[in-house]
């Protein structure tokens, strides 16, 4: 039971990690897999933030001597990668449009054939 | 509990139901204009009933004066929405479901 | 101020460049800025390894705060050693992509080149000096970021494939580095990358700290393309423009080999990698397939760019395999290849820029009697290759040599054999494009057009081949570094204290 | 009690990516995705992490989606079949869940406040921070001050976007009057309502902006929610109008110059004799250095940010445009 209370979270994250995963080398078609790429990283983002929190703990802004805080190092860093993952998307979608320009398809298998018979 | 949180909690659980019935409308209703009205009733009703409810939580500081803002926002901002979105509709060519298509053209169906 | 700040500057140069670049907007100006800038960078870069041998490694607290609660710059001799590779290079290919690009790239996107070849060269520079484990990730994803631009910038369509291609790839690699780097966050509490390998060592048999092991190397090898992780590479290579390709090839992949090093030697330790998790076995494995299987793909393509390519995943091939032989001779080895295969790649590559640049086209067909027509080209294109191959008196064979005596040192009598082996391969791919262009007659419908390439594109790419030579005649400037590098990796993780 | 709203959150995070894997009609999925986000940033809400939840919420719901949605007006929207086996993704990602579950079974407890990170390095940050950089948010100290190396790359990481955007779609300006104005031509209420709203956008932008010291927000945000003003503005005016009010070019300098800003500072220190971005030195007392540098640094990050984002809904948006036009 215990392991359970410990863990529960990091369970699930892991799980809505593995789902993006999923997506990412399943999906065929170029937009989803960037939803999935996202998903994946959002679900890495929860990761990190669990491990910041403390129980009984509050958010890390500082109000009085003898609150106990939240830890603000894995706010930072998630931070910086949200930032990171919305730069990554923004240069795939522009990719997906260029490719759909020059192929007319977005799905993987279609232009992947054409790449062949060059 | 005082009479402030009783009043507070009856104003959140109307809220609560409202927000819940306009979810239930937004899946049971027939087309796109009728659940457009449902989706509006959480963005309106339910939004006042329960910013109305977590302002008499508040003890009148500047949390009060930010709930006070978001409210405004929304009051000016979801129907707002719904309009632009049944109105988009319309011209789009979307007709209710008591109507039939004609020979201009116009579809029933919603995506 | 200089003296001082001399560590930060590798990375600051071309970091404000690149928005100073964006500002100037013309052209011209943008590219004298950015070679200049690259230029002082490679400069302080020899000056930083100087300083590295002679007094020891460097540390500099970003923003005045001591490690582990700011971020540190750390810089002994491997990276130093890497940063004057990837800094030289990156100035040669400006240097080679102004004639270059214009065949290559539209002429409105020049300035946005630059730009993206300053901000890569930022990410690398800090990628290499960086002593944060999170502070890498930041500059891992600008420099893939600029990538995932460069190579998308060619005319050929089929580069937008290949840039997406490796942006998920590039992105799945990203992600899994962060789980690893997340998990040890998690179980030691910090992210400066000494403070971590002296905290690892109490938490050594933790599942846990072995899952941010597999994740990390599994995202490196993503980004250093290990077999069979490499699928993204041979597509980017081949239809990027040329002038990126020669940068990329020689700098990109080289800098993820660094990182692989960083993180098993320094953070890791060498005896919890190798003697508790058994990491070689399986790092030597892919490596040897790699060799094998990607040498014979080369040797199958079109494409020469395309050969190059496949060869460049070989070479990695070789690269891991000096590091997972777990000898100081192994890792100087693999430290060693990186240095002289970026020499050998970037002369390649630029090489077949030049016949790009005179022909439209990378195919052996093109090729065809070039010997002739574009003998200066193709005589850099034949020293390089023979350095590829590992032939005395070339870098390749000083890096082969010690691969060998590393392998023969531990017994692994099948490794040495395996390292002949693939040079046979090479002789073969390379051999196919030498004698398409010395034996065989060109096509008619391109004997007009061909003449010696443009002394901006020979100049870069012959300071190159004679770096081959010299470094493979007069290796006491290599190999010392290597080695001082290599013993330093196999110290570090047992001796670090940090302060409270 | 947090633990139960937790447990519901994440239930429906899973049910919400489960969904998008079977969902064929990519409009669907990529609505859900922008769920998805907002619920991941009321999980981080729970958790105590107020500024990324802000964050996660202006970009991942906010800007992210829109850019989807509009790689969507120009790819189609329904997903074709897909005939790869399904057996290896399957395989891949079973194995790699399972070395994370493997990895889990050590890991500090969740929530306990004795597990190393709390222990080593964070507790300086929330002890001293106060009185080192002066802010009452921690996150923006560490962020800014401790950290700000990487929230220098990451600026230069959003600048990069704005770099690989504008080389791959370019933006295209139509001067000429061919250009089809925006589909909300006819919404009167729709305009009148965005020109109320627009300035309290703007307005929110540089509370967040400024107030980052004090409470969550800071430049990021702020970049982002003044980007989605004028992103408005452009939905509802037409592209035209927009580029009329900030101009692309003026955008890509506004971009360069929020970086330099940001370095300025790092320089600005080196030459007072100090590291790279030492704020100590900026002025006489070191509390208020850290102060001066914080503040300017932020104000950088926002400028960068809101240029990239407007100059990235600009090249998306010239693409339909020109689309339709064709």
């Amino acid at each position: 039971m215990n392991l359970i209370l410990d863990y529960y979270n990091y369970w699930i994250v892991v799980f809505l990690m593995m789902t993006g995963f999923y997506i990412v080398i399943s999906a065929n078609n170029l937009v989803k897999k960037v939803v999935g790429l996202n998903i994946f990283q959002t679900s890495v983002f929860m990761m990190y933030i669990s491990m910041g929190k403390v129980a009984g703990g509050t958010a890390p802004i500082v109000v009085d001597d003898n609150t106990l805080y939240s830890n603000p190092l894995p706010h930072v860093l998630i931070l910086t990668a949200i930032v990171v993952g919305v730069a990554t998307t923004a240069v795939g979608l522009s990719l997906i449009i260029r490719i759909k320009r020059a192929y007319g398809t977005v799905e993987e298998n279609e232009f992947e054939h054409e790449d062949d018979a060059i | 509990m005082n009479f402030l949180d009783i009043i507070s909690s009856l104003l959140l659980f109307a809220g609560t139901f409202f927000a819940f019935s306009g979810a239930v409308g937004l899946f049971r209703f027939p087309d796109f204009f009728t659940r457009v009205h449902a989706a509006s009733l959480t963005d309106s009703i339910a939004a006042i009933l329960m910013i109305a409810g977590l302002l008499l939580q508040t003890s009148f500081d500047l949390n009060t004066a930010k709930l006070i803002f978001i409210l405004v926002f929304l009051l000016i901002t979801s129907p707002t929405a719904s309009h632009a979105l049944a109105k988009s509709a319309r011209h789009g060519g979307l007709l209710l479901f008591t109507e039939k298509p004609t020979k201009q053209g116009g579809t029933n169906q919603d995506d | 101020m200089l003296e001082q700040n001399l560590a930060a500057l590798p990375i600051i140069l071309p970091l404000i460049a690149a928005p100073l670049a964006i500002i100037l907007g013309r052209t011209m100006p943008i590219w004298i800025l950015a070679t200049l800038v690259s230029g002082c960078a490679s400069i302080i870069s020899l000056q930083l390894l100087d300083t590295v041998l002679t007094t020891g490694v460097i540390s500099y607290a970003v923003g005045g705060w001591q490690a582990p609660w700011g971020i540190e710059l750390r810089i002994d001799t491997a990276n130093a050693f890497v940063l004057v590779a990837v800094t030289a290079i990156s100035t040669l290919v400006l240097l080679f992509s102004k004639d270059s690009i214009v065949k290559e790239i539209d002429c409105s996107k020049h300035a946005l080149f630059y730009t993206a070849h300053l901000l890569c060269l930022a990410g690398l520079s800090g990628i290499l000096i960086t002593g944060d484990a999170f502070n890498l990730f930041v500059f891992l994803e600008i420099s893939s970021l600029a990538t995932y631009t460069l190579v998308s910038l060619a005319r050929d369509k089929r580069c937008l494939t290949a840039a997406f291609r490796y942006l998920v790839m590039g992105t799945i690699g990203a992600t899994f580095i962060l789980i690893g780097v997340g998990l040890l966050y998690m179980k030691t509490g910090t992210l400066n990358m000494l403070d971590l390998a002296t905290r690892i060592d109490l938490y050594d048999s933790s599942r846990t700290i072995n899952t941010g092991l597999a994740f990390i190397i599994v995202g490196v090898s993503i980004k250093l393309a290990l077999f069979p992780l490499h699928m993204w590479l041979p597509p980017a290579y081949t239809h990027a423009p040329s002038a990126v390709t020669a940068f990329l090839a020689s700098t990109a992949t080289k800098v993820a080999v660094y990182v692989m090093v960083r993180f098993i030697f320094t953070i890791f330790g060498a005896s919890y990698v190798f003697h508790s998790m058994g990491m070689e076995t399986i790092l030597m494995l892919f490596a040897i397939i790699a060799i094998f299987k990607c040498s014979y793909t080369a040797a199958m393509q079109k494409n020469v760019k395309s050969t190059l390519a496949y060869s460049s995943v070989a070479q990695i091939g070789y690269m891991v395999l000096g590091i997972s032989l777990v000898n100081v001779t192994g890792l100087m080895s693999g430290l060693l290849h990186i240095f002289n295969h970026a020499l050998m790649k970037g002369a390649l590559f630029m090489a077949v820029g030049a016949v790009f640049y005179r022909l439209g086209s990378a195919d052996i067909s093109a090729f065809k009697g070039l010997g002739k027509r574009m003998p200066l080209t193709m005589a850099a294109f034949t020293l390089a290759g023979l350095s590829i191959i590992g032939v005395p008196l070339t870098v390749g064979f000083i890096s082969k040599w010690y691969l060998v005596t590393a392998a023969l040192e531990q017994s692994h009598w099948f490794i040495a054999a395996a390292v002949l082996g693939g040079s046979l391969l090479a002789v073969v791919y390379i051999g196919r494009i030498l004698e398409a262009a010395y034996f065989q007659e060109p096509d008619e419908a391109n004997v007009a057009k061909i003449s010696e390439a443009p002394l901006s594109m020979l100049i870069p790419m012959w300071i190159l081949v004679i770096a081959n030579i010299y470094f493979g005649i007069d290796t006491s400037f290599t190999t010392e570094a290597a080695q001082h590098a290599a013993e330093l990796l196999f110290q570090n993780g047992q001796v670090m204290e940090v302060k409270p | 009690m947090i633990e139960w709203i937790d447990l519901i959150l994440l239930g429906m995070l899973a049910l919400t990516a489960l969904r998008v894997i079977f969902l064929k009609d990519l409009f669907a999925v990529v609505m859900l995705f922008g769920i998805y986000s907002f619920l991941s940033a009321l999980v981080f809400i729970v958790l105590d992490a107020v500024d990324v939840a802000f964050t996660e919420a202006a970009v991942g719901a906010g800007i992210s989606t829109v850019l989807m949605l509009g790689t969507l007006a120009l790819t189609g929207r329904t997903e074709k079949e897909n005939t790869h086996s399904k057996l290896l993704p399957i395989l891949v990602v079973s194995v790699t869940g399972a070395a994370l579950i493997y990895g889990t079974l050590d890991m500090p407890p969740f929530g306990n406040p004795d597990n190393p990170i709390h222990q080593h390095v964070a507790p300086r940050y929330i002890e001293d921070s106060p009185k080192e950089v002066g802010l009452p948010n921690m996150v923006t100290s560490v962020l800014a001050s401790y950290r700000g190396f990487d929230t220098l790359g990451e600026t230069v990481v959003v600048f990069s976007a704005a770099i690989g955007v504008l080389a791959l779609l370019g933006i295209r300006r139509e001067e000429d009057n061919n250009t089809p104005e925006s589909g909300f031509k006819e919404h009167r209420v729709l305009q009148i309502v965005a020109k109320i709203t627009i300035p309290l956008v703007i307005l929110f932008a540089l509370y967040v902006q400024f107030h980052g010291d004090f409470g969550p927000g800071g430049g990021f945000q702020a970049g982002v929610i003044a980007a989605a003003a004028f992103i408005l503005y452009g939905l509802v005016f037409g592209l035209a109008k927009s580029m009329a009010v900030i101009s692309p070019m003026f955008l890509r300098y506004m971009a360069a110059s929020g970086v330099l800003l940001y370095a300025g500072v790092g320089l600005f220190s080196m030459m007072q004799g100090g590291n790279f971005l030492d704020y100590n030195l900026l002025a006489s007392d070191p509390v208020a250095g850290q102060h001066y540098g914080i503040l300017i640094i932020e104000l950088g990050v926002g400028i960068t940010v809101f240029a990239v984002m407007l100059t990235i809904f600009y090249a998306f948006a010239s693409q339909t445009e020109r689309s339709n036009i064709q």
